[in-house]
């Protein structure tokens, strides 16, 4: 049992990061029904920004961190401004090209920029390591939790409570009766773009406090979309708790089916995609996803 | 208060759907805007309230002037802010949202109490106030309508501009909502343009009335006279003697009046 | 047509100068190079030119591999052009082909390199781009290098050489000394194997699980990470689980010595032994802080040390300095190397057949014969012959101190000699 | 489609054929005539170039008819293409059998494993859709890259083609297999959208729930898209093992699947046309900016870290652009001047 629990913190320290990863997918789809395959480049910038303004210019680092949500959510908007905006109603497929635009992009402006090198943020976190009902865990991990927490449970209050949370809701279901009711729709889905963008940069902090800040951490876009469908498209709690549902999840698999056979080897990469297929059999809309409700 | 002169829409830069409609819509009055289907009701409501732009259509020529200002190139949010509401036809409701969440998604950025506007609308529509805290999408038509109406109330319009909110929706409904729909005329002081496939209900509610007919205004003038009218009786109310075999003459004449009104 | 808002003109306006501005920016973004180097002076004692074609990835996940590799090969070709006149006074004109890891490209580029360039020589670096390469070279007659992956190294007649051993070969090399130097426990040792989830991952597992059963160690199992992906705590847990005394990790360079920082964060005291194939940059050493300290490794260079003097150790540390480097990185020190001993052979094919009889087959003759050859005094004797493509068979182990830096601890040892049944192409296909 | 002036359809059988008037036939004869000549006058590394493409337009018509006809969207294509090309290595390499049977049984196989996965599409739309089908990309692959029959990650060496003593182990010799596979998916692909399947297709695609209330059976129809979708991505597979001679996992990426997704995008969903201009345009972009980088590096080589990865930025650039300035394909744009040419010289 200890030793689950030493298998399974981790990893859902890592699922917490998968979580607001996914969180910022689900942001913007939500809001301008735009599938963006570009978001883990979102993560990947925003940690790069991090890096810049606290090692390169030597800002303190938790001025940094808000200031890279700050310019994170500038940079989101101005994506959505340059080259989402020309394609308001354009064919949706049209639009989630764009976002492969966007990908190559943002993964081409980092590699020019800092090249193909690792960059190791100074340890902010602490690094000693607390012991929790006997298992020994890494503080950064419980820091993953904690910021992830923060960053999420300001989205979703600003989504419950705010009139533009309500009112970017709203676009999510009927973008034209919203637009009919006065709701400024371009620049609130500038504001999705801006949300997703910084939420995602706070996730790309946290890898970088936990890893190594590269011109690959990308990779982590397609973690986020088990996450996203196990959680449900439409949902944004579902995103956080698919997050966590697959960090765990995969690490689990990764130590106790891996070493099962050697047809098994290696499984961790695929089982959140064997999860994903599985929810999506039992529920086609993710365990949190909104149901069309379809009347002919 | 609104004056539409000789607009022309165009979708895709291709497709003329209004050729040249001149409206108006005086302060607190209701108007009715009777055609048939694809006569171009529901895009003139569009180029007044601003929603064209999402629909790759556009106001090509002509003006539209609400209390002295041009809005036809204004985006729909700042036409929202002027006092111009549209309700869209079909029942648009955020279906995932609460009822209370619907109207407060309408009700934002102009000041005001949101609270003071809810009971307002509560009080035009007590079994809102009942359903606040269900998933609209689950409502029945007859509630929807009276949410999407409530919604745009929110927004303290000046002008309310209704699309078809008889649409699938039982007789006694209809008139009830309709009902609501002159008491909010009356007490808010709100003008409505009154978008109407059937004709009898849209005469029955206004003061004064236009019919369209394939993008232009042919006919137009106080509901009284309207409802005199031959052809209104005959195409609209459907009031022709039944049995009697139309004269291609009569088609003829049709046309030729038809072409010397516009 | 168009929507209000954003014109097309202004869109247009914007991304052109978007692009205008990343030119200007790249521009003058500080290269590794301070000054653009002076466009060479033309040397007409130059009897003529060969092409010789750069398979690499720039972008993608191999990206920090390809860059430094490449930038070895440039310098190794630039010294035999400026220094030593080209290759017996023919000049070499490197042509480089960004792939970004991919196959298909990979197999694209190729063609386009031996069609549209005409080249004599293919240097690649992707491990899955040999085995789909290896048969069109051989067709093609055009020698190919490559990282030293198995599957290509024992096709039939192959034209694909390294100059090195092949990793698993240093790794059991290392293996075995530790076991008779530093292995303190009684009974078997435990060994486990950290790897990548690709082809070179698993054959190494497979040759160190039969390596273990024939020395009698304890093969406990492995724990397999996907390719560029840096976090590994599932990994780690895994191999805590297995209670290995001693971890092969076989990490691509993208695993870097993070995997220790992971170890060290899992809350387990004390380091595990960890062999950690060739990549010892400082950058890396640094990422796995003092949970590296103590850990034994390849020498970076699996050559000889920097503690030394020759030829090849001077100038190697000129175009580091060039370059700012303290040191050049190891995949800089393999393209510099795999290019001098592709020259070599070369050499020996013009003086054979001269340069208008030169072709892929003259080249591979002359190559498959190269004996003693050490490139400049940076690695033993290296030794090739028809039926055997891979050069010395040596390996050097350091230990990691305080401070970023390590220690060599052995001198070179030879690696352990492959069965005939690693000999097969076979074997290192499947599990 | 408009007809060229003073042209009227008079029968049935006239309305119904795809060519209508002796110019479309003769430039139809001409242009395959062309591909037939091609390799005769062509540069080497071009013909290469064009087997990639046209195995690339294979597979984008497959996806085509599954996502841009029928409605359901795949970013999984390129593992279908894996099944192909494996189903296709086993049987010619392990069994010994020959190319010519591999080609069918490959074809089939993937419909088979695409009928599997199609299976979610009857609960699923859209993005749901799209997503889980990710999922068939990274499980098939693994599998592939785990099972000992496929050689594991290090692939297995495929044999060539042949036919008689013809051994088709060029690229000039295998273009010929490619061109005729190609010409044969592109009439069925054609013809299929104007049968009973293929408005059945465009039914579902429109409004599934109406379709099945009209009477097309939903199970059946996106069944059949699935598996006939995917068969084509079979051929293409099997037709890359056996052109390249080598088969490993990593050749069926999530990128190319992206990529399917994107020519066809580009092209135009759901016209036959679209896949071969999306799939052209995009992959001759690529080809342009690799040789122009190529050619930067050798004048550049110190600058070669920075502009390889300037391609990548040039190559997003131009994409967006593109789709801003296109947004509706380029079938849209071919369409256009179709009839502008057809109705030359009255432009209404």
């Amino acid at each position: 049992m200890m030793e689950f629990l030493s298998v399974l913190i981790p990893g859902l320290a890592v699922g917490a990061i998968y979580g607001l990863v996914a969180l910022g997918f689900v942001l913007i789809f939500k809001c301008s029904g735009v599938l963006n395959i570009a978001q883990g480049q979102l993560v990947l910038v925003g940690s790069f920004i991090c890096y810049t303004l606290s090692i390169q210019l030597g800002i303190p680092f938790y001025l940094a961190l808000v200031l890279t949500l700050g310019m994170s959510y500038l940079f989101g908007v101005l994506i959505e401004v340059v080259l989402l905006r020309p394609m308001v109603g354009q064919p949706v497929l049209s639009v989630v090209m764009i976002t492969i635009a966007i990908f190559f992009i943002l993964s081409s402006l980092v590699m020019i920029f800092y090249g193909a090198t690792y960059y190791n943020y100074p340890t902010y976190l602490p690094t000693e390591k607390v012991q929790v009902a006997g298992i020994a865990i890494a503080t950064k991990y419980l820091w993953c939790f904690i910021l992830a927490a923060v960053l999420f449970v300001g989205v979703f209050l600003f989504f419950r409570f705010t009139n533009q949370g309500i009112a970017m809701r709203s676009i999510a279901d009927d973008e034209m009766a919203a637009e009919s009711l006065g709701v400024n729709v371009r620049r609130l889905h500038g504001v999705a773009w801006g949300l997703s963008f910084a939420v995602s940069a706070g996730a790309g902090v946290l890898l970088g406090t936990v890893m190594t800040v590269y011109y690959g951490l990308g990779f982590i876009g397609l973690k986020a979309i088990p996450a996203v469908i196990v959680g449900g498209l439409e949902s944004l709690g579902g995103a956080m708790v698919g997050g966590l549902i697959i960090g765990g999840l995969e690490a689990v698999a990764g130590v106790y089916l891996a070493p099962l056979s050697q047809f098994l080897g290696g499984i961790k990469d695929v089982f959140p995609y064997v999860i994903l297929m599985l929810v999506l059999l039992v529920k086609p809309y993710g365990l949190f996803g909104e149901r069309r409700i379809e009347r002919i | 208060m609104l004056v539409l002169n000789s607009i022309e829409v165009m979708y895709g830069g291709v497709l003329l759907i209004l050729k040249g409609i001149s409206i108006q819509v005086p302060e607190g009055g209701i108007i009715a805007l009777l055609g048939s289907n694809g006569a171009g009701k529901s895009t003139t409501l569009k180029a007044i309230s601003g929603l064209l732009k999402s629909e790759e259509g556009a106001v090509t020529d002509g003006s539209i002037i609400f209390d002295g200002i041009r809005i036809d190139n204004k985006d729909a949010y700042q036409i929202v802010k002027l006092g111009i509401v549209q309700v869209m036809e079909g029942r648009r409701i955020f279906e995932h949202l609460t009822t209370e969440e619907n109207l407060r998604a309408g009700g934002q950025s102009d000041g005001g109490s949101i609270n003071r506007k809810l009971d307002m609308v509560y009080s035009y529509f007590p079994q809102l106030k009942k359903l606040r805290n269900q998933v609209s999408g689950y409502l029945s038509g007859g509630e929807q309508q009276m949410l999407v109406i409530g919604r745009a109330l929110m927004k303290h319009p000046r002008l309310l501009l209704l699309d078809e909110p008889s649409l699938g929706l039982a007789p006694r409904l209809v008139e009830e909502i309709l009902g609501i729909v002159k008491r909010i005329n009356e007490d808010e002081k709100t003008a409505i343009l009154l978008v109407e496939q059937n004709a009898t209900l849209g005469l029955e509610a206004s003061s004064y009335g236009y019919v369209m007919e394939n993008g232009k205004v042919v006919l137009d003038g106080p509901v009284d006279k309207l409802k005199a009218n031959e052809d209104v009786k005959e195409f609209y109310l459907g009031l022709t003697e039944v049995g009697k075999k139309k004269s291609y003459r009569d088609v003829k004449h049709y046309t030729r009046r038809k072409r010397w009104l516009a | 047509m168009r929507r209000k808002g954003i014109g097309k003109e202004w869109l247009v306006s914007i991304l052109a100068m978007m692009l205008v501005a990343s030119v200007a920016l790249v521009g003058c973004a500080p290269s590794e190079v301070p000054t653009p180097a002076p466009p060479e002076a033309p040397t007409p004692e130059f009897k003529g030119e060969i092409v010789w074609g750069l398979i690499t990835d720039f972008t993608g996940p191999l990206a920090p591999s390809g860059k430094d590799l490449t930038a070895g090969d440039r310098d190794a070709i630039k010294y035999i052009n400026e220094e030593l006149g080209g290759v017996a006074g023919v000049k070499i004109e490197p042509v480089v082909i960004d792939c970004a890891y991919d196959v298909s490209r990979e197999v694209a580029a190729f063609a386009k390199l031996l069609d549209v360039h005409k080249a004599m020589y293919v240097g690649l670096i992707s491990s899955s781009s040999v085995p789909a390469l290896i048969g069109k070279a051989t067709e093609k007659q055009i020698v190919l290098t490559g990282s030293p992956e198995p599957a290509g190294l024992f096709a039939p007649n192959s034209y694909f050489y390294t100059p090195f051993p092949m990793w698993a070969d240093m790794q059991l090399g290392g293996l075995d000394w530790w076991v008779e130097n530093e292995w303190k426990g009684s009974g078997s040792p435990r060994v486990g194997i950290a790897s990548i989830d690709a082809q070179p991952g698993w054959s190494h597992a497979k040759r160190t699980r039969d390596h273990c059963e024939r020395k009698g160690y304890t093969y406990v199992g492995e724990a397999m990470h996907p390719v560029a992906v840096v976090e590994q705590s599932a990994e780690v847990a895994t191999m805590k689980r297995l209670k290995p005394d001693i971890i092969l990790a076989v990490s691509h360079d993208t695993g870097h010595l993070t995997w220790l920082r992971e170890w060290e964060a899992s809350g387990t005291p004390g380091v595990a032994q960890i062999h950690h194939w060739c990549l010892l940059p400082e950058s890396t050493l640094k990422s796995a802080g003092t949970s590296a300290e103590g850990v034994f490794s390849y020498y970076p260079f699996r050559m000889v040390g920097f503690d030394q003097d020759n030829t090849g150790l001077r100038l190697l540390k000129e175009y580091a300095r060039e370059r700012g480097w303290d040191l050049p990185t190891p995949l800089y020190m393999m393209g510099f190397t795999r290019t001098l001993m592709i020259a070599e052979g070369m050499r020996m094919a013009l003086e054979k057949v001269g340069f208008e009889n030169l072709d892929g087959a003259a080249i591979n003759d002359a190559l498959s014969q190269l004996k003693g050859y050490n490139c400049l005094g940076l690695t033993p004797d290296i030794n090739l012959s028809p039926t055997e493509h891979r050069g010395y068979e040596y390996t050097r182990l350091v230990r990691i101190l305080p401070g970023a830096k390590y220690e060599p601890v052995t001198d070179f040892i030879p690696v352990p000699p492959l069965t005939p049944e690693e000999k097969t192409g076979e074997y290192y296909k499947g599990k | 489609m408009q007809l060229p002036c003073g042209t009227f359809s008079t029968t049935y059988e006239f309305d119904k054929a795809i060519i209508k008037t002796r110019a479309h036939w003769i430039v139809l004869a001409l242009a395959i005539t062309l591909a037939f000549a091609f390799p005769t006058f062509s540069h080497p590394y071009l013909i290469h170039v064009v087997n990639f493409v046209f195995i690339s337009i294979i597979a984008a018509l497959g996806l085509n008819i599954l996502s841009g006809c029928a409605g359901q969207i795949s970013i999984g294509h390129s593992a279908f293409m894996a099944v192909g090309g494996y189903t296709s290595a086993v049987i010619t390499y392990t069994l010994g059998a020959s190319f010519w049977l591999a080609l069918p049984c490959a074809i089939v196989a993937a419909g088979l494993v695409g009928l599997i996965f199609g299976l979610p599409s009857l609960r699923l739309k859209g993005f749901y859709l799209l997503l889980s089908t990710l999922a068939a990309q990274f499980i098939i692959v693994y599998i592939v890259a785990h099972l000992d029959i496929t050689g594991g990650l290090a692939g297995i060496d495929v044999p060539y083609a042949q036919l008689g003593n013809i051994v088709f182990n060029t690229d000039k010799s295998f273009y010929y297999i490619i061109l005729v596979v190609l010409i044969l998916a592109t009439f069925c692909a054609r013809n299929l959208v104007r049968s009973k399947v293929g408005r059945a297709f465009i039914a579902v695609r429109d409004n599934d729930l109406v379709a099945e209330v009209m009477g097309v059976s939903l199970f059946r129809y996106k069944l059949l898209a699935f598996f006939i979708g995917c068969c084509y991505a079979g051929a293409a597979g099997s037709l890359w093992a056996h052109w390249h001679g080598y088969v490993c996992p990593e050749q069926f990426s999530l990128m190319m699947s992206v990529w399917l997704l994107g020519y066809i995008i580009i092209g135009g969903m759901g016209t036959t046309v679209g896949p071969f201009l999306g799939t052209i345009l995009v992959l001759g972009l690529t080809e342009g900016l690799s040789t122009l980088v190529t050619g930067l590096g050798t004048t550049y080589p110190h600058l070669l870290d920075i502009i390889a990865p300037l391609k990548d930025l040039i190559f997003g650039i131009m994409l967006a652009l593109f789709l801003i300035l296109e947004p509706r394909g380029l079938a849209h744009r071919w369409y256009m001047m179709k009839s502008w040419y057809s109705l030359f010289p009255f432009s209404y």
